[in-house]
């Protein structure tokens, strides 16, 4: 663990204790809350990130890094792990115990509430979970999960103080301290200083919220703000290496895709699943889409992350091949409708782009333009062929969220049993080394006859005021690292 | 007078220069526009691209080529249409002496104004999902109370006028009245009216195609070119400027057009100061009998 | 005049002078060599046939032509200002605006002078002052309504007291008297020879050879845009030189009035009928006419202005929707607006507007405008719609090109002879008409009032209702009705009337005008 | 004046039943729109357990109409309801939004006002003229660029490259007021397309007006040549004008999404947003209720001016 902005280190020298550092999200309006479960949009996470702590949390490459666990445990069977706390207090003086942890937990799991973490925490069985004493919890699980860390630092699975119900002042364990805070305008946080990770350099905290890009854009160029997220590629590349702003791409943050339905014409048969793989020309859709700032997919999952194929040969487009394919599959003069919507950077781009591509090997793709507001859930069931995107998280979310038979957002229908066999292998395996073969086989049948066809991996921009140092530079959205302002210092 | 003649025919012939190049354009550029390339990167200057690529990596002065035909129909449908239903509803509530009807004409379409035109449109255009020409024919719907409370008004003071008491006498038929007096005594500001109407028209097409609505997201239309390219309006500002500067000039050289065709309607009065006598008579005769005819004392 | 003369001695030099003028529309002449003197504190008056060139000569000193006018000679006013009352007075009120804005406005640029907090009460009291000159008695109350809630008479009241307001050195009075009664007509005439007497020049415009003979100070005659012959009145009346003088002097006789034809005298139906009439503008009740039968022939309302005329004849013609009670037609109840009138009901009831130009459209030719009526109210084809209209205008002096143009370019009373013929052609059974011969000369009002004889004879069941303040005119009628301050007060046989009044206001309409000086300057009897 | 005073009474009435319309009208399109407040929360993570359990969550499993009828019956004891996202009393929302998009629309309203009228009134004198020529061509021109396009040029150029003026008003939040600087800008951009077409339209009114009789007769008697065009001609022209200024005040009130999220000013306009994509129905409703009474306000104002200025339109037969 530890601070990974090394690199910055060097040119902002030493770092220097004090000052405000005022950071510009998008944000939710007067919806937004402090409530670190109820944590959706990317304004809701730093600020929670900055408040509270997890148990865990991801490193650059997705794997899980201890944060308020010291150590964690498994048994033989992988299915009771014993969590060691370290010493850390909350804002309020009070320490952290086993008994916040499992409050916390219960909270999230409450069949009454739907938070966004429960669908992690689902393996665990909390009611059998107990703590053994002020800094060790023993949890139970329901079946073998040998990457029960990575559950630790679910999305959302924020540690409070036992009882909190309220979050209109809220107490965390977080590097800062509540200030104030008003829904959908801004919050102020100042150091906390008995922070168990060292006390931030910062000496406030400030998020503002401002939707268009921009607006953030102008606000950071105007110094309002030293701190942008959420930048266009089209911005990176007017303002990179100018010298007024510092641009800053976080890689392989987003996954860019177009989901094939694998339960249905065409896409039951592997063989179109194929040619359209061959079809993408994803150079040219990384120009395109993405304004270049990415890195072309190679139909898989997690670029750079733990246990990802990269020995996999890069696929190409090959016109004449799908078109071969095509018409063994006696799906010559195929026409499909491609679900987009303007629910995401690049999603009408690559729409319109692939449309094109296609066109040349005799395909007709016919774009859609879907409801902005529900077009997640009516892609999840219903359709062909659609745009997809995901951020950042480790391969077996993915694979558990996305590709089992029972998973529950499985947006490629990807239903195989053996598939599913495959993973409670790979969950059973303790050794690392043993679990990465599992998952190295999974990906290779996906990469041959998947339904994602993952074109793209988007860079995420951001954008600091050139006094802003130790904003680290690798890590994904969602990852430790992103959005994470006790390292930073300002000169 | 005679002043004022060549700057007459000046206006006319400066309306219709504005007015030619977005419509040459839309009527003829697709003919010019030729087969798409490939996409290049998006928002680069040169490389080939005569105006550089847009947010997809595409030509954009082929875009332009393209772009002009649905505006230019759906804009002036849309407005047309607007009026269309407009302009007889907002007669008719100011000639109606039925303050009911009026009413009964009137509020029901101030409902539809209490609405953001484009919530409106988004939400009507979510549940029904129309296609361009439905998208059209939505925008002409948000477009009529506005559009009918601005005739009412306008038509109010012209309504009230004697001479259609007069013509009312006459028998003479609703829609003469309406259109060949009522309207015609508020052509200026009907036109001022409709001109910027079908500004307005236009953007609100485009905002539609952007948030999904009507015009693919994507589509060749200056309209919605403006408004996808913004991003990288200062990378490649000839992606917006192009198709602004068109639409401009569309709405410009309309307005132009109104204007001219209107100027020296009402000159009357105003020419009726002008002529001086500044020279002493010319000695002329009487020349002859005026077409007076005296009647027999 | 000799006192005038006596008052303006002092002041002999001239203000304001035309030297022969010419103006020239499209080749035609409508003015043509006019010279004219006006002189401080005298009166000229330019008299001549509806058409003559009056107008155009008047409002040739404020500078005024026609457009595209061609126009030589001289015309030379000293002072700036011109006040001036025009024809058609109805047009220079500003509709959206109560009278009182204009007023305010006048009276505030000669009020700088004085300080700040002493100019409202300056503005009031001049305001208040110019209505009285003006003759409006409750001034107070009509100043806070708009152009429209006022009748015709205080519209041309308003105008005129707007004009002495200002203060001009010079006044161009274009048909003053127009549309006012007996009583009141008598008052502006004096209050013009006051401001005569003030040191005003005052060209006088008008018809009205009463008012001219015993106010003017030197008449001019023009015929056919040339002045034929100029002189002292009483000169003028006494031997008139040009043949065209003399047929313009001439004192018209009593029309005898047009008895219905054939034998049938008694039985007499009524045509129209008024039952139980209350009227009202917004709330407050104007007209009361408890019962009103309106025979075959001639029938003639008169009153004071403001009376309630316009507003009578705006009820039976459906133009005046709120009242109480009940319009007959041949014994049928008629709908109140003539919106729910059929065809037939239209044409069977016709009236001529007060406001002859503002019952027009601008935009067509009078032509096609008064062929309307023959199309949409009698099916006539469009061909044979045009040539009725030409006939009847023809027939009303109103020849060829004349007609083929816009209001605009026609004279006042051109226009209200185009309005009559608008209506005739609709073939009514009942027609009203509102001031229609005030506009006119007595030798075009003697020859419409000949062709409305006609009309009465040729038809004898057409009921025709003149609305008039001219004795010469009501000569016409067989029957009279006379209101005053809204009421029915005395209605009848027209001899009998003539004859034997009950009530002071028919006895005081229908004498003979005394001379205008000579009148007691009291209060006027009028509410 | 009682005519008019029992009209005014009857609008306002009527208004009541067009505000019960409007609300209607919202709430049905919300309810037909695809996905709802749970949906559009579960967002690219639909998990059909969850989203059932935050529909539970919202009561968003009840019948419409009994959503409808419930929140009508709060709305009768001035009850405008709550957030289903986060709980909180809509009319908070509302109150928060409201401040600053009052305080923009009045300053905007302030200068487009004499802007636009003095602009109309000085090309109509001139017209054909110069000076109307350029008015006319500029406020064309300008007319028809979007404003977002104007509002980026005009930060880049005042407030980035020369520096004269804050580009946004972020994290000025609440008290802009406080800070009068920030919202140069963004009244300039808001007044930006409102002063061409109220502008265009009090041109053509008054050139219509200048040339009538009753306006040549105010000036053969010396009336100020200002007073005669804004005394005795533009009450003339006001009518549409009036109209187009209603309808703008009911932009700049109601929706100004445009230049609320440039400027990141927290107004009305991105409540409004922020509902909509979040399927946020009560405070969609409460807004309605706000928008709508709004709306009969303005147009009953606007018919008012329409109704003074067409004094005669009374009396029609
Ligand atoms: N729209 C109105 N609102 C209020 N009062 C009105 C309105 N129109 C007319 N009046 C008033 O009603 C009275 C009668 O008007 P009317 O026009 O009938 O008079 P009139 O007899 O025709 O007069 P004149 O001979 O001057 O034309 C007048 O006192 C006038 O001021
Ligand atoms: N704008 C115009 N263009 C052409 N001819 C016109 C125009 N205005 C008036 N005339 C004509 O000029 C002649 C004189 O008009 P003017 O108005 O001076 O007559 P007038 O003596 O005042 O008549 P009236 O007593 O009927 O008012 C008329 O025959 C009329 O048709
Ligand atoms: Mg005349
Ligand atoms: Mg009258």
């Amino acid at each position: 663990t530890g601070p990974a902005a090394s690199g910055d280190a060097a040119a902002g020298g030493r770092p220097r204790r004090g000052g405000r550092l005022r950071a510009a999200f998008a944000g939710g309006g007067a919806n937004e809350t402090l409530d670190p479960h109820q944590a959706n949009l990317f304004a809701d996470v730093a600020r929670a990130k900055a408040l509270f702590d997890k148990l865990a949390d991801f490193g650059a490459d997705l794997s899980a890094r201890p944060r308020l666990a010291a150590s964690w445990e498994p048994n033989a069977g992988l299915d009771r792990w014993t969590v060691r706390l370290r010493k850390a207090s909350f804002h309020n003086g009070k320490p952290v115990t086993a008994r916040d942890v499992l409050y916390s937990y219960r909270r999230i799991a409450d069949p009454e509430k739907a938070f966004r973490a429960k669908a992690s925490l689902e393996p665990l069985d909390l009611t059998a979970s107990r703590a053994v004493d002020e800094r060790t919890v023993a949890f139970v699980l329901k079946r073998p999960t040998a990457e029960f860390p990575n559950l630790l630092a679910a999305f959302g699975a924020y540690i409070v103080p036992d009882g909190t119900k309220d979050f209109t002042a809220p107490v965390g364990s977080g590097p800062f301290r509540f200030v104030s805070f008003a829904p959908g305008r801004s919050a102020v946080f100042r150091r906390h200083d008995d922070y168990w990770d060292g006390p931030p350099h910062l000496e406030h905290l400030e998020f503002l919220v401002a939707n268009e890009e921009s607006a953030r854009l102008n606000a950071l160029l105007g110094g309002q703000v030293e701190y942008a997220h959420e930048l266009t590629p089209t911005t990176a590349r007017t303002h990179e290496g100018k010298g007024q702003i510092e641009i800053i791409r976080l890689r392989n943050s987003a996954m860019q895709a177009f989901a094939m339905k694998t339960d249905r014409p065409p896409f039951d048969d592997r063989r179109v699943r194929e040619a359209f793989f061959l079809l993408a020309d994803r150079k040219e859709l990384v120009q395109g889409a993405l304004s270049g700032a990415g890195e072309i997919g190679n139909d898989l999952f997690g670029k750079g992350y733990q246990f990802y194929a990269d020995d996999l040969p890069q696929r190409t487009p090959d016109l004449d091949r799908a078109r071969h394919l095509l018409k063994q599959a006696g799906a010559d003069g195929l026409r499909v409708t491609l679900d987009t919507s303007a629910v995401a950077a690049g999603f009408t781009e690559s729409a319109a782009i692939f449309r094109d591509q296609a066109a040349k090997a005799g395909v007709r793709v016919k774009v859609a333009m879907g409801s902005k507001d529900s077009y997640w859930q009516d892609t999840l069931d219903s359709g062909t062929l659609c745009c997809y995107r995901s951020g950042a998280m480790p391969l077996e979310s993915h694979v558990s969220q996305r590709l089992l038979t029972a998973s529950t957002t499985n947006a490629t229908q990807w239903r195989h049993k053996d598939f599913d066999a495959l993973y409670q292998q790979a969950q059973s395996t303790r050794n690392t080394k043993d679990r990465a073969a599992v998952y190295a086989r999974m990906q290779r049948r996906l990469y041959a006859e998947g339904g994602f066809l993952v074109w793209g991996f988007a860079d995420w921009i951001l954008g600091t005021a050139r006094t802003v140092h130790g904003v680290d530079r690798r890590a994904p959205a969602n990852t430790l690292d992103w959005a994470r302002f006790d390292k930073v210092w300002l000169a | 007078m005679t002043r004022r003649g060549p700057g007459r025919a000046g206006r006319w012939a400066c309306a219709l220069a504005i007015l030619a190049v977005p419509l040459l354009l839309a009527l003829f550029g697709p003919l010019f526009a030729g087969e798409p390339g490939p996409h290049a990167a998006s928002f680069t200057a040169g490389g080939g691209h005569l105006a550089g690529t847009d947010f997809v990596g595409r030509d954009v002065w082929r875009q332009v080529l393209l772009g002009g035909r649905p505006v230019v129909v759906a804009a002036l449908a849309a407005t047309a249409l607007a009026y269309a239903v407009a302009l007889p509803l907002g007669l008719f509530s100011a000639l109606t002496h039925r303050r009911w009807l009026d009413e009964l004409l009137m509020r029901p379409l101030d409902v539809l104004l209490a609405v953001p035109s484009l919530l409106l449109i988004l939400l009507v255009a979510a549940v029904i999902r129309p296609g361009a020409a439905g998208i059209a024919l939505l925008v002409a719907l948000v477009n009529i109370p506005d559009a009918a409370r601005a005739v009412r008004a306008a038509a109010a003071e012209a309504a009230s006028r004697p001479v259609v008491e007069a013509l009312r006498m006459q028998g003479e038929s609703w829609a003469r009245t309406a259109l060949g007096h009522v309207a015609r005594s508020a052509l200026r500001t009907l036109a001022a009216d409709a001109g910027v109407r079908l500004t307005g028209v236009l953007y609100l097409v485009a905002t539609a195609a952007f948030l999904g609505v009507g015009a693919a997201p994507d589509a060749a239309d200056w309209a919605v070119m403006v408004d996808r390219n913004r991003t990288g309006m200062f990378v490649q500002p000839w992606a917006v400027a192009l198709p602004a500067l068109l639409i401009v000039a569309l709405t410009m050289g309309t307005n132009l057009l109104f204007d001219a065709a209107l100027t020296g309607r009402a000159r009357g009065a105003r020419a009726a100061r002008e002529p001086r006598p500044d020279h002493p008579p010319a000695d002329d005769p009487y020349p002859g009998p005026s077409r007076w005819e005296k009647p027999t004392p | 005049m000799g006192e005038a003369h006596a008052v303006t001695a002092n002041t002999e030099n001239e203000t304001a002078r035309i030297q022969d003028l010419r103006v020239e529309v499209g080749g035609r002449a409508l003015v043509d060599g006019v010279s004219l003197r006006l002189a401080p504190g005298r009166i000229t008056a330019l008299i001549g046939a509806s058409g003559s060139g009056k107008t155009t000569t008047g409002r040739a000193l404020l500078h005024e032509y026609p457009p595209g006018a061609t126009v030589t000679g001289e015309v030379r006013v000293p002072d700036a200002l011109v006040g001036y009352v025009p024809q058609d007075p109805a047009t220079v009120l500003n509709p959206a605006r109560p009278v009182a804005a204009l007023l305010q406005d006048i009276a505030r640029t000669q009020v700088r002078h004085l300080p700040r907090r002493a100019r409202r009460p300056a503005v009031r009291e001049r305001v208040l002052r110019a209505l009285a000159r003006a003759r409006i008695p409750d001034g107070d109350t009509l100043l806070h309504r708009y152009p429209h809630q006022l009748s015709g008479g205080q519209q041309q009241r308003m105008v005129l007291a707007q004009a002495l307001l200002t203060g001009a050195g010079t006044l161009v009075a274009d048909e003053p008297t127009t549309g006012q009664d007996a009583l009141t007509k008598q008052q502006i005439a004096r209050q013009l020879a006051a401001v005569a007497r003030q040191g005003i020049a005052v060209l006088l415009l008008s018809h009205d050879l009463e008012v001219v003979r015993s106010l003017a100070d030197e008449v001019h005659v023009l015929c056919a845009g040339r002045i034929v012959e100029s002189g002292p009145p009483e000169q003028l009346w006494r031997s008139p030189r040009h043949s065209w003088t003399r047929a313009l002097l001439t004192r018209t006789e009593p029309a005898e009035p047009a008895e219905p034809a054939g034998i049938a005298a008694p039985p007499r139906d009524t045509v129209l009928q008024v039952r139980g009439l209350t009227a009202r503008h917004g709330t407050s009740p104007v007209l009361h006419v408890p019962e009103l039968r309106l025979p075959p022939g001639c029938s003639a309302v008169m009153g004071r202005s403001g009376s309630g005329k316009t507003t009578l004849a705006r009820c039976l013609a459906g133009l005046h929707r709120t009242y109480d009670g009940q319009v007959l037609l041949d014994g049928a109840v008629l709908p109140r607006s003539l919106r729910d009138r059929t065809r037939e009901q239209l044409a069977a009831v016709q009236y001529v507007f007060q406001d002859a130009r503002a019952a027009f459209d601008a935009h067509r030719p009078v032509l096609d405008q008064v062929a309307r009526s023959a199309i949409r109210l009698r099916h006539r084809p469009r061909p044979q719609a045009t040539a009725d209209a030409e006939r009847t205008l023809r027939s009303l002096g109103l020849a060829g090109d004349l007609v083929r143009r816009t209001p605009a370019e026609l004279s006042g009373g051109e226009l209200q002879r185009a309005a009559l013929a608008r209506a005739l052609l609709a073939r009514p059974r009942v027609l009203i008409c509102d001031e229609i011969t005030s506009g006119l000369d007595t030798v075009t009002r003697r020859s419409l009032l000949t062709h409305l004889d006609g009309l009465l004879r040729a038809d004898p069941d057409l009921s025709l209702v003149l609305i008039t303040h001219g004795r010469d005119t009501a000569a016409l009628a067989t029957d009279l009705a006379v209101l005053d301050a809204g009421r029915l007060v005395e209605q009848g046989p027209a001899d009998r009337l003539r004859t034997a009044p009950r009530h002071a206001l028919t006895a005081a309409l229908l004498q003979t005008a005394p001379d205008p000086r000579s009148l007691p300057d009291g209060p006027v009897p009028h509410r | 004046m009682t005519g008019l005073r029992s009209w005014l009474l009857r609008r306002l009435l009527l208004g009541a039943g067009q505000t019960a319309a409007v609300v209607l009208l919202v709430f049905a399109l919300t309810e037909a729109l695809p996905g709802d407040a749970a949906v559009a929360l579960a967002g690219d993570q639909p998990d059909p357990a969850r989203i059932a359990a935050l529909r539970e969550a919202m009561h968003l499993d009840r019948p419409a109409a009994e959503r409808f009828g419930a929140w009508a019956a709060g709305l009768l004891h001035g009850d405008l309801g709550s957030s289903l996202v986060s709980g909180r009393p809509v009319s908070s929302y509302l109150a928060d939004g409201f401040g600053p998009t009052l305080l923009l629309a009045a300053l905007t309203l302030l200068l487009l006002v004499p802007l636009a009228g003095g602009l109309g009134v000085l090309a109509a004198r001139y017209e054909g003229r110069l000076v109307d020529r350029l008015i006319s061509a500029v406020t064309l021109a300008v007319y028809a660029v979007p404003e977002f396009a104007f509002g980026v040029l005009l930060v880049t150029v005042v407030a980035l490259h020369l520096g004269w003026l804050p580009p946004t008003a972020v994290g000025y939040g609440g008290e802009l007021l406080a800070h009068p600087a920030v919202l140069v800008l963004p009244v300039l951009v808001l007044l930006s397309r409102p002063v061409c077409s109220l502008a265009r339209l009090v041109r053509a009114g008054m050139i219509d007006a200048l040339a009538a009789p009753y306006i040549a007769h105010a000036r053969r008697y010396g009336i100020p040549g200002v007073r005669i065009r804004y005394a005795h001609a533009l009450p003339n022209a006001l009518a549409p004008a009036a109209q187009q200024l209603a309808r703008t005040v009911d932009w700049l009130l109601c929706g100004v999404i445009v230049v609320e999220a440039l400027f990141v000013i927290p107004g009305l306009g991105t409540v409004l947003m922020n509902a909509v994509a979040e399927r946020d129905v009560p405070v969609l409703q409460g807004l309605a209720v706000v928008f709508a009474g709004t709306a009969v306000v303005l147009n009953l104002a606007a018919d008012t001016v329409v109704f003074r200025c067409t004094p005669r339109a009374g009396v029609v037969a």
